[in-house]
């Protein structure tokens, strides 16, 4: 039945991208998370007003975070190539995708921490500054959770763009269901695996779009 | 049980590949065949050793890439032997030769490195233009026009998989399509193009392209046996109707 | 503990910038309850804020303990604030907290070891009177609950210093009061240093040592609340110390009287409304004096100033008939109007 | 124009329910300027809220003008709430836009010509004491200038119905009088409605008609301030008068009464302190019979309540000498501290 | 000189595809604003406990919106040919891209919108109700003002996306220098052209981050 509807469409390889798909971006968007939140808070605790208002330093980071975003991802994976080898070992695979996928989503994810930051309460970032609290406290028990709903929603746009990076990394045979629509389905011209490796990236992207806004409802305590 | 990974690209290169899949096997050799996009990283990751053998360039193509690399004791490619040539065809909704292209008539091909003076050098073999003095047909850029009396239009900067697509909306007056993406477009690669590329005599064989070290390796030989074995080459007569042609040598 | 000398606050606005504090000097000293007044928009809340290093003067000094916030560093002044509380005019919660949450940030700021928090903030939660609210988050709390939550927290380290910028302007008088207690005992027990800016001349009065009248960024004048009382010369001072004389001269009846509880013999109960010139003199002892009636005042109030008495009394007068008549008329000429309330 | 009846509203938390108004009637006469009094976190907020619609009751009716809220569709609302205006707890101003620009916005809604919002803005402006700061930001203003925004923004659309959730709290004495005659001023001449919270009793004795007490989510008591005084039940509601008679109980000298500045011929100018009972009785008659002299009241303040007189009076004693020694004595033995400040 | 430094860079190329890239990046990014603003606030109005709160619309948008992030970008350029047909008579070429381009970043913008308006207070919110403000009030006069540093900064990240995206528009002949770092630089391994057309895509993505950033600050009046 299911042959008859998608002749072109094998299991197996669409169980494979499907779970190389998922395996890239959590794994990127793990990564991701915790570096964008690091790069943000960077970002924003050196912009201009702020505690540690530096114009150099911000100018810097702010260039570096635009840099990795506007190369093509091609591009971006050849000049990661030693990089890649010396943390993977390899430049081809899953694996070796994810260095180009973090440094492609990381300084996104590191803006969207940052505009979600500027949006804390002024006067609450006020209060902590009079009861004594340093830059760790301001980091971690102020800005983070103040503006978590806007962080959990901001990761979701990060990962649901992810998803759709990692059709990109099918350049280094990473795999992916983006690689698989793209490879099996366009250029072999099969409708039906278009079709279904696409709705397959739909499912995904709407359980991390589901599970997202779960999350941020329940984080809004506002 | 021994393990080959060959990078290829994916149509026909891969397609191909699959079919020696179960007969490699069956002598012991599991065959993963790793799908590229891109003509560089191939090479890259053959010089780097994480495949075994590439399967996507023609000799002109590994030349201009050996010469580039010159010096890099990691890009000692050798070819361990030619699988296939995919002749390339020029299509046409408006005109039905080349020589009825009209004045300042645009001509779109792909925008792959290695076709682009392979492409140039059908044109001028029909005398529509002449190229530069003294050029391998392989360096040979839309720039080196040297006499264009159409003044035709040449574009190098379409995706080889949406010429078909820019052929069937009439973009252009010619598209020149690689035929195995003129097969999947329900395109008959022989009578549809108005201008076809020879076979015969045609140096842009599809090589499996190893590190000097292993083109004597027994697994590497028997890759291209197989490739160049008879079911091997029946099945791409048969699938590719013609718009691929194996070669043995 | 605290002394502020020339301080000045400029703020740059499109039309022109606010002189917010001007040239203003002042010392509290430890221990004192310092309450500062004024007009809205007269810089208080500038002022306040100096004295945690939140806002820098653009000259002057500001020291408080021993540093000189004027010019510390920020890590300087990290470590000095735990020590220096606040309580803000608007509360400035953190809304992805609780109750309890909100108070323990304090503590953890302040380096308390974690096992000694939920103590503490349960204490603090009884004091400010929020028991059974500590897992609420501030979006469910009304506003006077949510300013006692920052009350709490701002006592949370038993601070030298407690800025209290309007800290009761969202509580009702009991809430208040309480409040106030609270201030006052901690301040006795520890020799706390509190100043506080209020509207409210009864929360100055109630607690203050010293109080200082701001205007236009500048205080104008600094005493006790009795020196002030005695001796106030500018109009603003002038203006709240009214507050607590208009409510004093509009009182009307204490609470639990009535005048049917009370026993008049056989004379009547007579309510006096006093008010003008005429009810100047001491006319009830006239009305003693004239109709040799000894007159009792059972309930009232009366306030006397120099253009007349004014006020409200209910007087047991020992007379009937003719003479009752004849004691209210003379009382009416008087300026007193004159009411039987009930005849024995 | 505004009747509530049975209102019910909960709040769920995680720990139970929060039952915030529970059976609330009361009725609203159009013209009335209505006062809702309450400790902390009674309720008085989740009511004036139903006022408007902002809350809808869990069960009972709300009805506004001819409109009942608890069932009215949002688009009803809409258009019945340009002409209820609110004064919010916390301001709820446009950080996007200026003091001009928060006033404007409320004519905006209500469809005011644009080319009439300027002029009326102005006007407002003016009326709540912001002239100049019209192009400032919220967040350059004061506390009580945000407030007074906030003031004018809610009386922009000369509404119907004014609520006021605690419209004076951040405002200095004079600023809420100046907004209490405003609002007073708005009562009379267009019969404006107004239903106030307020935590100061002053306010509500300044300008209520009626106030309700409220405690728990209930109305626990109600009637002119008046009535209350005379006849409050509730210890709530005593505690509130208290804060009115508090004041009057500790004051001490009006502003400006300078004890030098009296003519007191060849006499005394005499302090008198009255606490407890044997002040009772109306000591300064028994003076002037006994001694026969002419007592005179220069200044001062006293209380009577059943217990006794308590209070402070400067008197003029037309005595010297041993007469005048004799009267002090006197005074002293019927707990009268007596002092004398200046003699003739 | 430059012929020297870099003697593969051919300027009028180079200029070529720094107009394409900015003609793009301009007209998908003024459209990407627009549909994005709309799209954000009807994300925002039907969630729950919102205005226009409907699950099902909200559903609906949702999944709307995350379609087209998550395709790889060839295969929405494919699916959009009739439609790109339809409007703007071609499939190759810049204006070709800008439909594949908007329905690319719009969808993203939304999100970023959605986030905005979600951050902004709650109580004023409340006072536009209570002063009778419909929704027309509460999204042009109250969400938008109200979060548009928010709104700016979003606007700054997907621009620069954008710029991103246009190097992948090169499939369909669109050029920009994303396409011409690939094929000129990457392809025939001119470092040179590579280097050139990236160093030329940071200083657009440089000027775009620096008029958001300055953007940004004017408009927050906190
Ligand atoms: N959204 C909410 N969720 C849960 N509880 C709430 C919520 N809003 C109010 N409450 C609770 O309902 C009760 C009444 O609140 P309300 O704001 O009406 O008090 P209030 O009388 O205005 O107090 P205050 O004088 O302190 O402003 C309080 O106990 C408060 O904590
Ligand atoms: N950030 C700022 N930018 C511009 N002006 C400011 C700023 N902060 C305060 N001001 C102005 O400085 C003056 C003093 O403000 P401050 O907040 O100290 O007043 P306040 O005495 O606390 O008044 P309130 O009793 O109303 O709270 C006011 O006119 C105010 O508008
Ligand atoms: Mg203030
Ligand atoms: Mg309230």
């Amino acid at each position: 039945m299911l042959e008859a509807l998608f002749p072109h469409v094998r299991l197996d390889s669409l169980l494979q991208a499907t779970y190389d798909t998922i395996y890239m971006t959590a794994l990127a968007g793990a990564a991701t998370f915790i570096l964008g939140l690091i790069l943000g808070a960077l970002l924003f605790l050196t912009g201009p007003g702020q505690l540690l208002a530096n114009r150099f330093v911000y100018g810097l980071l702010s260039m570096f975070s635009n840099v990795f975003r506007s190369i093509p991802f091609i591009i971006l994976i050849v000049l990661l190539i030693p990089f890649t080898k010396l943390l993977v070992g390899r430049i081809l695979g899953v694996n070796a995708a994810l260095p180009a996928l973090i440094v492609g989503a990381a300084p996104f994810y590191a803006r969207l921490v940052e505009i979600a930051f500027r949006d804390v309460d002024r006067g609450v970032l006020e209060a902590t500054r009079a009861m004594g609290g340093g830059i760790f406290t301001t980091v971690f028990k102020v800005l983070i959770p103040e503006s978590s709903p806007a962080l959990a929603a901001g990761l979701t746009v990060t990962l649901i763009s992810l998803v759709g990076f990692t059709a990109m990394a099918g350049v280094i045979g990473a795999g992916g269901l983006g690689h698989l629509a793209y490879l099996e389905g366009f250029q072999r011209n099969n409708a039906d695996v278009t079709l279904v490796a696409t709705a397959m990236v739909l499912v995904i992207v709407f359980i991390i779009q589901f599970v997202g806004d779960a999350v941020t409802r329940r984080l809004d305590k506002r | 049980q021994t393990k080959l990974t060959v990078g290829a690209s994916y149509v026909p290169h891969a397609e191909i590949l699959e079919q020696a899949k179960p007969i490699l096997a069956e002598q012991g050799i599991t065959l993963e065949i790793v799908p590229f996009q891109d003509y560089i990283l191939p090479n890259t990751a053959l010089a780097s050793g994480e495949i075994d053998a590439n399967y996507f360039q023609h000799t002109p193509y590994l030349n201009s890439v050996l010469a580039d690399h010159k010096g890099d004791p990691t890009y000692d490619f050798v070819s361990a032997g030619a699988i296939h040539i995919e002749p390339i065809g020029i299509y046409s909704k408006r005109v039905k030769s080349l020589k009825d292209l009209p004045e300042n008539g645009t001509v779109i091909l792909r925008d792959a490195v290695a076709e682009e003076g392979r492409i140039l050098s059908i044109f001028e073999r029909e005398g529509v233009i002449k190229l530069r003095e003294g050029l391998t047909p392989i360096t040979a850029r839309i720039t080196d026009i040297v006499e264009n009396p159409k003044n035709l239009k040449f574009q190098a900067n379409v995706e080889a998989g949406l010429l078909p697509k820019v052929y069937e909306n009439d973009e252009a007056d010619a598209v020149v399509i690689n035929a195995n993406y003129a097969l999947d477009a329900k395109l008959d690669p022989v009578k549809d193009p108005i201008a076809v590329e020879s076979g015969e005599n045609n140096p842009y064989a599809n090589l499996i392209v190893v590190r000097q070290a292993n083109a004597e390796k027994p697994e590497i030989k028997k890759l291209v046996e197989v490739l160049q074995s008879k079911p091997v080459h029946d099945f791409i007569l048969e699938k590719y109707k013609g718009a691929v042609l194996p070669v043995n040598d | 503990m605290i002394t502020l000398s020339h301080a000045k606050k400029l703020f740059s606005t499109s039309s022109g910038a606010i002189t917010a504090l001007d040239d203003v000097t002042l010392t509290v000293e430890r221990g004192q309850i310092f309450g500062i007044i004024g007009y809205s928009g007269a810089g208080k809340s500038t002022l306040i804020r100096l004295l945690n290093g939140l806002e820098r003067p653009d000259s002057g000094s500001v020291i408080v303990g021993d540093l000189d916030l004027s010019v510390a560093s920020e890590a300087q002044l990290a470590r000095a604030r735990p020590k220096i509380g606040m309580i803000f005019q608007h509360f400035n919660l953190l809304w992805s907290r609780t109750v309890a949450g909100n108070i323990a940030f304090a503590l953890e700021i302040a380096g308390v070891d974690k096992s000694a928090i939920p103590a503490r903030v349960a204490e603090l939660i009884r004091l400010v009177g929020l028991e059974g609210r500590g897992g609420a988050y501030p979006s469910q709390l009304s506003g006077g609950q949510k300013q006692r939550v920052g009350i709490a927290r701002a006592l949370a380290n038993r601070p030298d210093v407690l800025l209290c910028d309007e800290a009761t302007s969202a509580l009702d008088p009991e809430t208040t009061d309480s409040i106030l207690d609270l201030l006052l005992s901690i301040n006795r027990r520890f020799n706390l240093t509190i100043v506080l800016i209020t509207h409210e001349m009864h929360v100055v009065r109630r607690i203050c040592d010293v109080v200082a009248v701001m205007e236009a960024g500048r205080i104008v004048e600094q005493g006790t609340v009795a020196e002030l009382q005695a001796n106030a010369k500018q109009p603003v001072t002038r203006r709240f110390l009214r507050q607590l004389t208009e409510d004093a001269e509009a009182q009307e009846l204490d609470e639990g009287f009535d005048p049917y509880a009370v026993d008049i013999g056989s004379g009547a109960l007579v309510r006096l409304v006093a008010s003008g010139a005429g009810a100047r003199d001491l006319v009830l002892a006239d009305v003693a004096r004239r109709f040799n009636l000894s007159l009792d005042i059972v309930h009232g109030h009366l306030s006397f100033t120099r253009e007349g008495a004014s006020g409200e009394l209910y007087v047991e007068v020992p007379a009937k008939g003719q003479e009752l008549v004849e004691v209210l008329a003379w009382l009416a000429e008087r300026d007193i109007a004159a009411e039987i309330v009930r005849r024995g």
